[in-house]
Parts: C-alpha cells; sequence; structure tokens
C-alpha cells in the first residue's frame, strides 16, 4: 500500500493547488464547484452497446443526485470520455481524467478486458475504484485494494441458485449430461464454467464444451455438435446476440433440450421476438430486475422511464448502483476530492454494507461482491423471477417445452 | 575456370520454353562466338527475347539446357548467372528512375561479406570508376540527377554504363538501337567494337540491319522459336531462308 | 466417439459454407486477373450489402432477397467507377502494393460509415422461416442456409456463362491472360477491367444478401471474411476461377469437419496454414514464371 | 553541419519533454507518439527500401510484446533480458514467415502479412493456457514500486533511447551497398536482380531486421503498460496507422515516419475528441491513407520539395519536360506529370 501512499503524495499537492484555484476549500466544501465525477466508457467499437446502457445508468444517477441537492450540497458533473473499445484507450483516458484533468472521482469503465488495465490506473493513483462491469475471476485475482465491483455477484457464482435447484432435483428426473457453449470472454465464460464446476462436482457429465470467439456468427457448426451429444440441458455462456444465434441454430437442429439456460441474452427486451417468440422456459440469472422492491430502485425506475422513456435494463442498474456505491461512501466519509480522501473512501466500503437498486452490497477485500444472482425464466410470454424461492414470481417450468 | 583455357561461351542445348500454347523456343541448340559480337535477329516474335530471359534465369526452361563456358547455368537465379559473368539489358531500357544516375551505376558494385554490405555505399575508387563510365558515354555531367529525369538517349547509354559497372566478360544488349537517333546509334555501336576490342563478348538483338552489319562478326537468325541460319554478316545477308522468314516470300 | 450422423451433418454444413466462399473468393479471384489487384474492401462491401438487405427488410417488411433488384446493379456501379476512379490511376509499377492500401482505405471508410450510420449493434434478420429447416438422409439443413448457397450456385453458374459464352467474356479472358496480347488483337483492356471490376462487386452484393439471411451482422465483421477469402484465392491459384472454387470448397468444408475435434477457434486457423504450407511449399505454380510475378 | 544542429535541437527538445510536461497524461501521450514513431520507422527498413508494403507489422509488435511478457512471467526472466529475447525470438520468426512470404513478388507478401495479424489472434485467443487468451497477460513493472508518473517518465526515455537507435541503424543502412541494393529491388526487382543483386536474401535480411525492432518496440511497450490482451495486441488497425504514417511522412526520408508519427498521432486525437462516440475516425483514417496513397504516396516532405522546386527552381523543370513522354512510354511516368 505504501506505494499507493507515495502516489496520494506525489499527487495530493497540484490537487490542492487546483481545488483552491477553482474556488473551492478542498474538505468537502458545500461551496459552489462541482463535484466532477471521471469516466470512460466504450461509446463506440465492439462493447459500444453495453457501454451506452451504463452511460444512461450514470446520467440518470447524476439527474437524480442533482435534483435532490447534488452530494455535500455540491453538483455532481460527469466527464465521460469514449476508450472506442480498446485497453490502450481507457488507460490514457484515465491518465487524462486523473492526471489532466484533476477529477474528484472516477466511476469504472465497461467490460472486465478494460477493467482491468483502468483498475490499474486508478490503483496506482490512489483513486477509489468502482466498476459496473468487471465480474470476471481475474478482476479479483489482481488484488486491487481500491476496487469494487457494483452488482450482486461475481461472474461464476451467477448460477449459484440454478445449480442448487438441479442438484437438489429427484434422481430419475435430475439431467444427467450438459452441454456447454461459451463466448471467449472473461464475463460470459465465467458465468457458464461457474455452473459447470458446480454441476460436475454434482455429478453432472459435461458431453460437450465449447469456446466460441467474440466475433462468431455463425453458430451451426457448435450448434450441431450439442444436438449430436443429445444433452440433457444445454448452457450458454452468452452476450446478446452469440446467444441468440446458437439458440436459433439450436432450433433449425430442432434439438429440445429439457433445460436450457443462457447468460444476459433472455433479460434483453426483444429477444423472444429475437428467437422466433419459441422463448418459454429459457433461463437466465440476473442481477437485476425492475420490479424489485427495494426502496431506491422504486424510484430509479420511476425517474428513468421519465427520462429515457422505458424501464432500465441491467447495464443501466449496474451503473446506476456504482452511482449510489460511490455516493453512500462519500456521504459516510464527508469529502469527495483526491488526495487521502480516496483512502478514506476504499476504508469505509470496506467494512460497510450499501442498499442499492440490487439490494444489499458488500464486499470482500479484493472488491468481490457477496451475493448471487437471481434466476429468471420465460414463463407464459414474460420473463419472471423463479428463483431464489424468496422472491419468485413465477413457478419453476421443468422440463422446459419444446422450442 | 579461366577463359584463357577454352573459347567456349554462352551455348544451349534444345533448350525450349512455351507460354499456354504458344511454343516461344523450340529446342533451340544455339551457341555463340566468345570474345565476338554476336548478333541475334528475327522476326518479331521468334523467341529472341525471350531467349535472353531464359538464359539469364529471368523465366525457368522447360526443358534443355543453358551453358556459359562449360558450365551449367540452366534454371539458376538471375544474380547467380550475372555473377557468373553475363550482363544484359532490357529491351525499352530499364533504369532505377528514382535514383541518381552515379546510384544506378554504384549499385553494381559487388559487395562480399557482411562488412562490404554495410560499408558505405560511396566508395571512393567505385565512384571513380563509376564516373569513368559516365565520361565513356558522355553522361558524366548529369551524375546527381534522378534516372528518371534524363531523356530517353541517355537512359539507353546509362543503362549500358550500368551493366558494364558490374564488369561482365559476356553482354547481351537488348534492342540498342531502339528508338535513338542515328548519331547515338552510331555512338553505342563504336562502343561496343571498343569493348570488344578489349576482350568483352557481346550478344546483340537488333533489328537496325545497318548496325547489326556493322558491328557484328557473328550472326544467328532466329525463326519460330529455332536458329534457322547463322554466319557471317555477308553469308547472311543472302541467305535465302533469312529472306523468306523476313519477307515470308 | 464421434458419430457418423455428426460428420454428416457437419459435411453438409461445410458444404453449404463452402457455395458462399466460393462465390465471394470468385470475386476476388476477378479483381486480381483483370488488375493484378487484391482487393481488401471486397468483404466490406459484402457487409455493406449485407446491411442493405437488412435495412431493406426493416424498412419494407419484405423479404431481403428483393433488395438484391437495388444492391446487384448499384454495386456494379460502384464497382467501374473504383476500378475507373482510383485502381486505374494508380502507376502501374507500385500498382499491386498501392492497390491494397486504396482497397483498404475504402474499407475502413466503409466500416466507419457502417458504424456511424448503423451502430455496432450485432443485426440480425429475424424471418419466420429462420428456425425451419429440412431432413436430408438423418441430417438438418436449414432453409436460409439452402437460400444462401441456391442464391451463391446460381450467382457462379451466371458467372460462368458470363466469361465463358459471351463475347464479354472472351475479351475479359484474353485480359486477364495476356493484357498486352489482348491490346493488340483491339480489346479496350481499360474498358474490360472496368466491368471485371463491376462484376465481381456485384458478387459482393449477392454474397452479402446470402450471408444476411442466416447470420449476425456488424461493422467490423469483414476483417473475420477477407482473411479466409484471401487464402482461397492464393491457395486456389490468383486468377483461376474454378480453382478458386475447388479451394473454397475443400477449406470450407475443412473448417466445418476440423471444428468437431479441434473447437470453432482453431478450425479457423486451417485458411491460414493452408495460405502458408501452399506459398512455401510451391509459389510457382499459382503464380507462374519469375518475369510473370512482378504483380 | 545545419542538419547536425537541427539533429541536437530535436533531440534537445524531445529529452526535455516529459519536464515540461503539465502533468503525467502529457508524458503518457508523448510514449504514445514515440512507440508509433517506433513502429513506423522499423516497419520503412521493409517498407521504404524494398517497397514491399506489409500491414501486418501491428502482428509484429503483438508478438514482441507478448514474448516479452510470457518470457517474463512463465520462463522468470528479467524484464528488459526478456526484452532482447522476445526480440530475438520473433527474428526467428520471421524468417520462415518471410520465407513463404518473399519468395514470390508483390501480392503474396500483402496477402501473408495481413493473414499474419489474423492467424496470430486466433492463436493466441485460444491457446489460452499459455497465453491467458481473453483473460489477458499482466506483465510486471520492471521497477516495482516505482510512482506512476515517474514510470512513465523513465519510459519515455527508454522509447526515446529505442526510436533513436532505429534511426541510427535505418540511417546506416541507407548509406551502404545493402541499403543501395534494397532499394534497387524497390526500383526495379528484374533489373537489380540482373545486375547480381540476390534479390530474395535481400528482401528476407531487411524483413527480419525490421521484424526484430517492430518487436522491440511492441515488447517495451508490454513492460510499460503492463496488460496485454489478444484482441488488441493482434489488430490490422494498428499495422494499418504504421503504413499511415510512414507514407504520409515519406518512406524514402530518414524522418519521414517520425513526422507522419506526429501528425497522425495528433490527428487520431483530434477525431476522437472531436467525433468522440461515432466510428468517423475510421472514416478519417480511410481517407487519409487513400489521399495518401492516390496523390503524394511519395509523403509530404517530397511534396513540399517538390512544391519548393516548381516554386523556386523552375531549372530542374526543363529536363522534366524531355523526360516525362518517354517515361510515360514507359508506364512509369514520375507523379509530377500525372498531376
Amino acid at each position: 500500500m505504501n506505494l499507493a501512499k507515495r502516489v496520494q503524495r506525489t499527487m495530493a499537492a497540484p490537487v490542492m493547488v487546483a481545488v483552491l484555484a477553482l474556488g473551492g476549500c478542498g474538505k468537502g466544501g458545500e461551496s459552489g464547484h462541482p463535484i466532477v465525477i471521471g469516466i470512460s466508457l466504450p461509446l463506440t467499437g465492439d462493447f459500444s452497446e453495453p457501454g451506452k446502457g451504463i452511460q444512461r445508468g450514470y446520467q440518470a444517477w447524476a439527474k437524480i443526485v442533482n435534483d435532490a441537492g447534488g452530494l455535500l450540497g455540491r453538483k455532481v458533473e460527469l466527464k465521460f470520455l469514449d476508450d472506442q473499445s480498446s485497453a490502450d484507450r481507457v488507460v490514457s483516458d484515465y491518465e487524462q481524467l486523473i492526471g489532466k484533468d484533476k477529477v474528484d472521482l472516477v466511476f469504472g469503465p465497461f467490460s472486465t478486458r478494460l477493467v482491468v488495465p483502468s483498475a490499474r490506473v486508478a490503483e496506482e493513483y490512489g483513486m477509489l475504484f468502482v466498476e459496473p462491469a468487471g465480474a470476471a475471476k481475474q478482476v479479483f485475482e489482481q488484488k486491487f485494494k481500491n476496487l469494487f465491483y457494483a452488482a450482486p455477484a461475481a461472474a461464476s457464482d451467477h448460477y449459484n441458485h440454478l445449480a442448487r435447484y438441479i442438484l437438489a432435483l429427484p434422481e430419475e428426473t435430475r439431467p444427467k449430461t450438459a452441454a456447454y457453449a461459451a463466448m471467449d470472454d472473461p464475463f460470459a465464460k465465467g458465468t457458464a464454467y461457474g455452473l459447470k464446476d458446480k454441476l460436475e462436482a454434482g455429478g453432472i457429465k459435461t458431453v460437450v464444451d465449447e469456446v466460441y470467439p467474440p466475433n462468431t456468427t455463425d453458430f451451426s457448426g457448435i450448434a450441431a455438435k450439442i444436438a449430436a451429444s443429445k444433452a440433457d440441458m444445454v448452457v450458454g455462456g452468452s452476450q446478446y446476440q452469440d446467444g441468440v444465434n446458437l439458440i436459433v441454430a439450436l432450433q433449425q437442429l430442432n434439438y429440445q433440450p429439457r433445460l436450457a439456460a443462457f447468460s444476459t441474452a433472455p433479460t434483453e427486451p426483444n429477444f423472444a421476438q429475437a428467437i422466433g417468440n419459441k422463448s418459454e422456459g429459457i433461463l437466465a440469472p440476473t442481477g437485476y430486475t425492475p420490479q424489485a422492491k427495494y426502496p431506491s430502485n422504486i424510484e430509479f425506475v420511476q425517474k428513468y422511464t421519465a427520462q429515457f422513456g422505458g424501464p432500465p435494463s441491467e447495464d443501466e442498474a449496474n451503473g446506476y448502483t456504482t452511482g449510489q456505491v460511490v455516493a453512500a461512501a462519500v456521504n459516510a466519509v464527508g469529502c469527495a476530492e483526491p488526495g487521502d480522501c480516496q483512502k478514506k473512501l476504499v476504508d469505509w466500503l470496506h467494512t460497510n454494507e450499501v442498499a442499492t437498486v440490487v439490494g444489499p452490497l458488500k464486499w470482500d477485500d479484493r472488491g468481490r461482491p457477496q451475493g448471487a444472482h437471481m434466476i429468471q425464466q420465460w414463463v407464459n410470454g414474460k420473463i419472471q423471477i423463479v428463483l431464489p424461492e424468496s422472491s419468485k414470481e413465477a413457478a419453476f417450468v421443468f422440463p422446459k417445452p419444446a422450442w | 575456370m579461366t577463359s584463357a583455357t577454352t573459347a567456349r561461351g554462352l551455348e544451349t542445348v534444345k533448350l525450349t520454353r512455351s507460354f499456354g500454347g504458344v511454343t516461344a523456343i523450340d529446342s533451340a541448340t544455339v551457341s555463340f562466338q566468345h570474345g565476338k559480337v554476336n548478333a541475334l535477329i528475327g522476326p518479331n516474335g521468334s523467341g529472341k527475347t525471350t531467349l535472353f530471359n531464359v538464359v539469364t534465369g529471368m523465366i525457368e526452361p522447360d526443358s534443355g539446357r543453358v551453358t556459359y563456358r562449360g558450365r551449367d547455368i540452366t534454371g539458376k537465379a538471375p544474380h547467380t548467372i550475372a555473377r557468373a559473368g553475363l550482363g544484359r539489358s532490357f529491351q525499352l531500357c530499364r533504369v532505377f528512375p528514382r535514383m541518381t544516375v552515379l546510384d544506378n551505376l554504384l549499385v553494381a558494385v559487388r559487395a562480399r561479406g557482411l562488412a562490404e554490405h554495410l560499408a558505405s555505399s560511396r566508395d571512393h575508387e567505385e565512384i571513380e570508376r563509376a564516373r569513368g563510365w559516365l565520361e565513356r558515354m558522355g553522361i558524366d555531367h548529369l551524375e546527381r540527377s534522378e534516372a528518371r529525369n534524363l531523356s530517353w538517349g541517355q537512359q539507353k547509354l546509362l543503362e549500358l554504363a550500368g551493366v558494364m559497372m558490374a564488369d561482365p566478360d559476356t553482354i547481351l544488349l537488348d534492342e540498342p538501337a531502339g528508338g535513338v537517333n542515328p548519331a547515338l546509334i552510331e555512338r553505342i555501336g563504336g562502343l561496343v567494337r571498343e569493348l570488344n576490342g578489349q576482350g568483352k563478348t557481346f550478344l546483340i538483338v537488333e533489328h537496325n540491319m545497318d548496325m547489326v552489319m556493322s558491328i557484328c562478326d557473328h550472326i544467328v537468325v532466329f525463326d519460330r522459336g529455332r536458329p534457322i541460319a547463322e554466319g557471317p554478316p555477308a553469308a547472311i545477308r543472302s541467305d535465302p531462308r533469312v529472306l523468306e522468314a523476313y519477307l515470308g516470300v | 466417439m464421434v458419430s457418423g450422423a455428426l460428420l454428416f451433418q457437419s459435411l453438409i454444413l461445410g458444404v453449404l459454407l463452402g457455395g458462399l466462399y466460393a462465390l465471394l473468393a470468385a470475386g476476388l479471384t476477378l479483381y486480381f486477373g483483370v488488375m493484378r489487384v487484391v482487393m481488401i474492401a471486397h468483404s466490406a462491401f459484402l457487409v455493406l450489402a449485407a446491411y442493405l438487405a437488412w435495412y431493406f427488410h426493416e424498412l419494407t417488411a419484405l423479404d431481403p432477397l428483393f433488395s438484391l433488384v437495388v444492391t446487384v446493379p448499384l454495386f456494379f456501379a460502384a464497382g467501374v467507377a473504383m476500378q475507373r476512379l482510383l485502381i486505374a490511376r494508380l502507376r502501374p509499377a507500385s500498382r499491386t502494393m498501392m492497390s491494397v492500401l486504396v482497397t483498404f482505405s475504402v474499407a475502413l471508410a466503409i466500416e466507419g460509415m457502417l458504424g456511424t450510420v448503423f451502430t455496432g449493434t450485432h443485426r440480425r434478420i429475424q424471418l419466420d422461416y429462420s428456425g425451419a429447416s429440412l431432413e436430408l438422409l438423418g441430417a438438418r439443413v436449414a432453409v436460409v442456409k439452402l437460400i444462401a448457397f441456391g442464391l451463391a450456385a446460381a450467382a457462379m453458374l451466371a458467372l460462368y456463362l458470363v466469361t465463358m459464352r459471351s463475347r464479354f467474356g472472351q475479351a475479359l479472358r484474353a485480359t486477364i491472360q495476356h493484357p498486352e496480347a489482348a491490346q493488340l488483337v483491339g480489346i479496350d483492356t481499360g474498358r474490360v477491367a472496368g466491368f471485371g471490376f463491376g462484376i465481381a462487386l456485384a458478387t459482393a452484393a449477392i454474397g452479402g444478401t446470402a450471408l444476411a439471411l442466416d447470420t449476425t451482422i456488424y461493422p467490423s465483421l469483414h476483417w473475420h471474411w477477407i482473411g479466409p477469402l484471401m487464402s482461397i484465392i492464393v491457395v486456389g491459384g490468383l486468377g483461376s476461377v474454378p480453382g478458386t472454387a475447388m479451394a473454397a470448397m475443400l477449406l470450407g468444408m475443412l473448417r466445418s469437419l476440423l471444428q468437431i475435434p479441434f473447437g470453432t477457434t482453431w478450425a479457423q486457423t486451417i485458411f491460414y496454414i493452408a495460405l502458408f504450407a501452399t506459398l512455401a511449399v510451391r509459389p510457382q505454380g499459382f503464380f507462374g514464371g519469375r518475369l510473370g510475378q512482378r504483380f | 553541419m545545419l542538419r547536425l544542429a537541427a539533429l541536437a535541437l530535436g533531440a534537445g527538445l524531445v529529452l526535455s519533454f516529459p519536464a515540461l510536461a503539465p502533468n503525467p497524461y502529457m508524458v503518457t501521450v508523448g510514449i504514445g507518439i514515440l512507440n508509433y514513431a517506433v513502429l513506423a520507422t522499423a516497419w520503412n527498413f521493409v517498407g521504404g527500401f524494398t517497397g514491399y508494403i506489409s500491414l501486418g507489422h501491428g502482428g509484429l509488435a503483438g508478438l514482441g510484446a507478448y514474448a516479452t511478457g510470457l518470457l517474463v512471467t512463465a520462463a522468470g526472466l528479467p524484464s528488459f533480458a526478456a526484452l532482447l529475447a522476445g526480440a530475438v525470438m520473433v527474428a526467428a520468426l520471421a524468417v520462415p514467415i518471410g520465407f513463404a512470404a518473399l519468395r514470390v513478388r508483390g501480392a503474396s507478401f500483402v496477402i501473408v502479412s495481413i493473414a499474419l495479424v489474423l492467424i496470430l489472434l486466433l492463436v493466441f485467443q485460444s491457446w489460452d493456457s499459455f497465453t491467458g487468451g481473453s483473460r489477458g497477460l499482466a506483465v510486471p513493472r520492471p521497477f516495482p514500486g516505482m510512482p506512476r508518473a515517474e514510470h512513465h517518465t523513465t519510459f519515455f526515455f527508454l522509447f526515446a533511447g529505442l526510436l533513436a537507435a532505429v534511426l541510427l541503424v535505418w540511417w546506416l543502412i541507407d548509406r551502404s551497398h545493402f541499403g543501395l541494393g534494397l532499394k534497387a529491388i524497390r526500383e526495379d526487382e528484374d533489373k537489380s536482380e540482373s545486375l547480381g543483386i540476390p534479390t530474395f536474401a535481400f528482401k528476407l535480411v531487411a524483413f527480419v531486421v525490421s521484424a526484430a525492432f517492430t518487436a522491440l518496440g511492441g515488447g517495451l511497450y508490454a513492460l510499460w503498460f503492463g496488460d496485454l490482451d489478444p484482441v488488441f495486441q493482434f489488430s490490422v488497425l494498428t499495422g494499418s496507422n504504421i503504413v499511415l504514417m510512414a507514407l504520409l511522412g515519406g518512406v524514402r526520408h530518414l524522418f519521414g515516419p517520425l513526422l507522419g508519427a506526429l501528425v497522425v498521432g495528433a490527428g487520431l486525437e483530434y477525431f476522437k475528441l472531436e467525433y468522440g462516440d461515432t466510428p468517423l475516425h475510421l472514416v478519417a483514417t480511410g481517407l487519409l491513407l487513400g489521399v495518401v496513397v492516390m496523390f503524394m504516396p511519395d509523403g509530404v516532405i517530397p511534396a513540399l520539395s517538390n512544391l519548393y522546386d516548381r516554386l523556386f527552381a523552375p531549372a530542374t523543370a526543363s529536363i522534366r519536360e524531355v523526360s516525362a513522354a518517354d517515361l510515360a512510354a514507359k508506364g512509369d511516368e514520375p507523379t509530377e506529370v500525372r498531376r
């Protein structure tokens, strides 16, 4: 940690100057100048779609906070930079935000691939780094001290409820074989393999284990393998479009599993239409549902819908959650500027729980959240929570009807 | 082997090369007289240039052999053949357009070993040698200008100088008189005789009969990819087969 | 342990894939034949056509196949224009090299425009027969794939007839084999080359529509097509359309079969392995005599 | 004399940059440009001398980066030993690649260069047990515990040093017999062979040297940046940017690629700021590349000097007129005539 400390000292001096020059008085001043929050997001390139989703979440958060009078009585101001989905960019963006623009706080970018390099920048400049997207294992393996993942669970824990449910099924009905196809992306792969590990441990045989590159557009080959394996259940470690393509390819081969779970894709609004409305029974883990009864969520959904004319999805929620987490720390510690304040924020988050739109969050010393995802399923033409029992909206449909 | 021991020069045996359906060279067996000025004449498309290209390794033959001073050089890489002592010019002369006249000559200097390759190309002896050639061609005043800025005739002379700079003992010239004025033809002809006097062998493909007849010792007539006659100018002039080949009577 | 059914299924998929490769590679070969040009932008135009088909479907809700009526002539014109305005103006000495850069820049521009206009979102045409399939000797063949293959086959046939039967085709072949000679017998090689480019680009329009029927499209997709296509034309022998078609079929099937043991990503490397092998083992065979290599 | 002075001045400016830079961010921008300058100059060993255009140098740089990273993480070599070893390995690999690509002329080389990037991407993604695949590869810092700002400054000087080395070698070759031979190949490969230049060997050596320096650039980048990911390391765009920089600056000039790196580097920044969240920067890059290739294939330096000639030294024009027609007949007319 002495490294970060030294960085803080080297950074602190100029920062103070800058703050004073701006007419503020450093210590969480209630005076005019806004709290500037620096964010780099993939607004173009491969990750641009979810990137824009996160951006909407951040914007919604800023609007709601400012309408309520701001943080510590100061307006929050978001400074977005586009990293073009590239690692060089994301790093130089945070270099610029922290080193040149001297922002007071930073929020994380999208996609594990960009989170790790940018978290390193924030770490070495001693900035608190709450991020909405780095869910994969290796994010936490980097042993960052300042990083917090603002979502209920790391990728490998997304399917925990489903794994428990399946293994609890009676011997005769429980699936015996499973086929896995995962995009070669730390997050998508992480979700599928998290389930795979647990099911294999529970004695469910893996008959197909395919990893495909993110650019794959033709899934007929993979589908052929899965269909030929006649696996009882199929698990897709997917994002959006690849999941749709895989399902369509499986339909083309008329493969009918008894259970089908896909990451992310089924939770997207136009999923059902994209696969020809044969979505009945398809499962998906989700860290967020607009229906959640958490007080802050009710406000979020209502105001977000007012602002953007549609309910938020998971990306937006993750962005918003990031804002909530940082805000909680800032309000508790009572400061928001570079330098020693950041350390206080970090320490506070390590020891406290934060209520968010995805429920209460708390983290281990590596910033790994301690929860698990809910499991949703398409039941009667709409996607509803079926697991865990406590928060279910519909009964789990098993075996899955034909598609 | 040294040139002294034998008078054998450039020879081809049953050399054949065809493009698609067209047979450009049809099992041609020719031997050119070493130490003399040889001419290779024949109607357009009779395979003269193809022979040049096969002999100098630019094109691989379908069959047959090429030997130079008794050594088999069939299908060898062009630079190997060049280093064996065969120099050539190209039809529609070719120089290095974006290089200075001087560099056009210095390129031909043979470096051996890493040290020489990495040594500066501005070597005084070589530059002097190059200037010598430029003077003989009468274009030494253009030393510094880029080759592409020279006139057509000047480029012809430059190409010849470049070939000589590589110090070959047999020089193949493809239409040296092509598209140049009489005075220059005169000059080139003179140079050829002069160099031949200093022991250089020449093989010239040329349509300008006056030039051929005036400077060549030995003439080979090509038709449909094979030699149909050879001998001294006087004999060739009166050879009926040659007239037929040319005039198709 | 690999079941015969799976092998057969993969083989069929390979053939269907190979058909599309064949059509697109044929276009690439044509450019190379007429102008000694490696047309990097071919696959970018392919993706452009796919986007047009998708957009057409979004607007009119008609079957994307109808978009061909617009795209084919459009692309033909674009091809002629490209040859006339860009390629033909390059210095012959360095044309092959520079044309690569020019077409590359065109590809970048197209990708950028697509991204700007349609955003980076993955797009896919949703047809009521998207999930439908036919039974064929125990294997299942998706209807959309059949249509795509049919399109490709038809286009290839048309291409064959044009080059082999028509007078223009004669001139085209002459230009490809020996430009100088062609000029001597009074062929306007410039014009022929222009049309050659147009036809080649038109194949991209057809290929793009076929592509859009069954797969997702996104602006940077073309990078994943140009590599295999270039390998195919080298393996097939630059300039020879039949050779190209053979190579395309072969590599298409190989890829699809190799997916069974090695998985998707490794299977893709077959194209490049074939490319390197070809160049290392016998390049002359495909590139003509040494003098003919100055492409 | 004047040249030396200018050189010293330039060097002085570069070396004093970190001190003048208002914040670490500016230093990183400087590093980015230096890195590109190194790559573009290294590319110029092939592109400039022999005229063979490679779009695959981005891949070679990525290879250098991964080689260095893996030698540190897997083989446990000290950072800079790994850097050198990595460059050697890449150079060794360049031999078979060059063999396949350069035996025949023209087209196949370009095709191979692009294919190289694509296959490397596939391999480094799939072989994740070794390369880390999409999980990425974290390269430990050579100077542990050094504050980030200092880290940047240090690497700025390292990159500047590497650039100096590359420029020096390019200059040495440029004036050597070897260099003259390479330039002859660019001008007319058959002709050079007929003069006894072993063109294939020359091209191969140039390619290998180029690969080695490119790998050094990539490796140094890996040590500085710390996080490698196949998707970003093996991108055709890097290659095309390198080409654009070299061509724009002028491939026949020692400092051409450096100039190009400055211009393009700045240009990309500008477009990102102006049209941030659209991929218009691709269009811009594309158009710029097209314009350069079509209208000033020799880069801005000659373009400007030609302009200067025409304005202030009309004397040279006279010879041009004479030759223009003749040369046109050879279908190899100088660019001036075309415009």
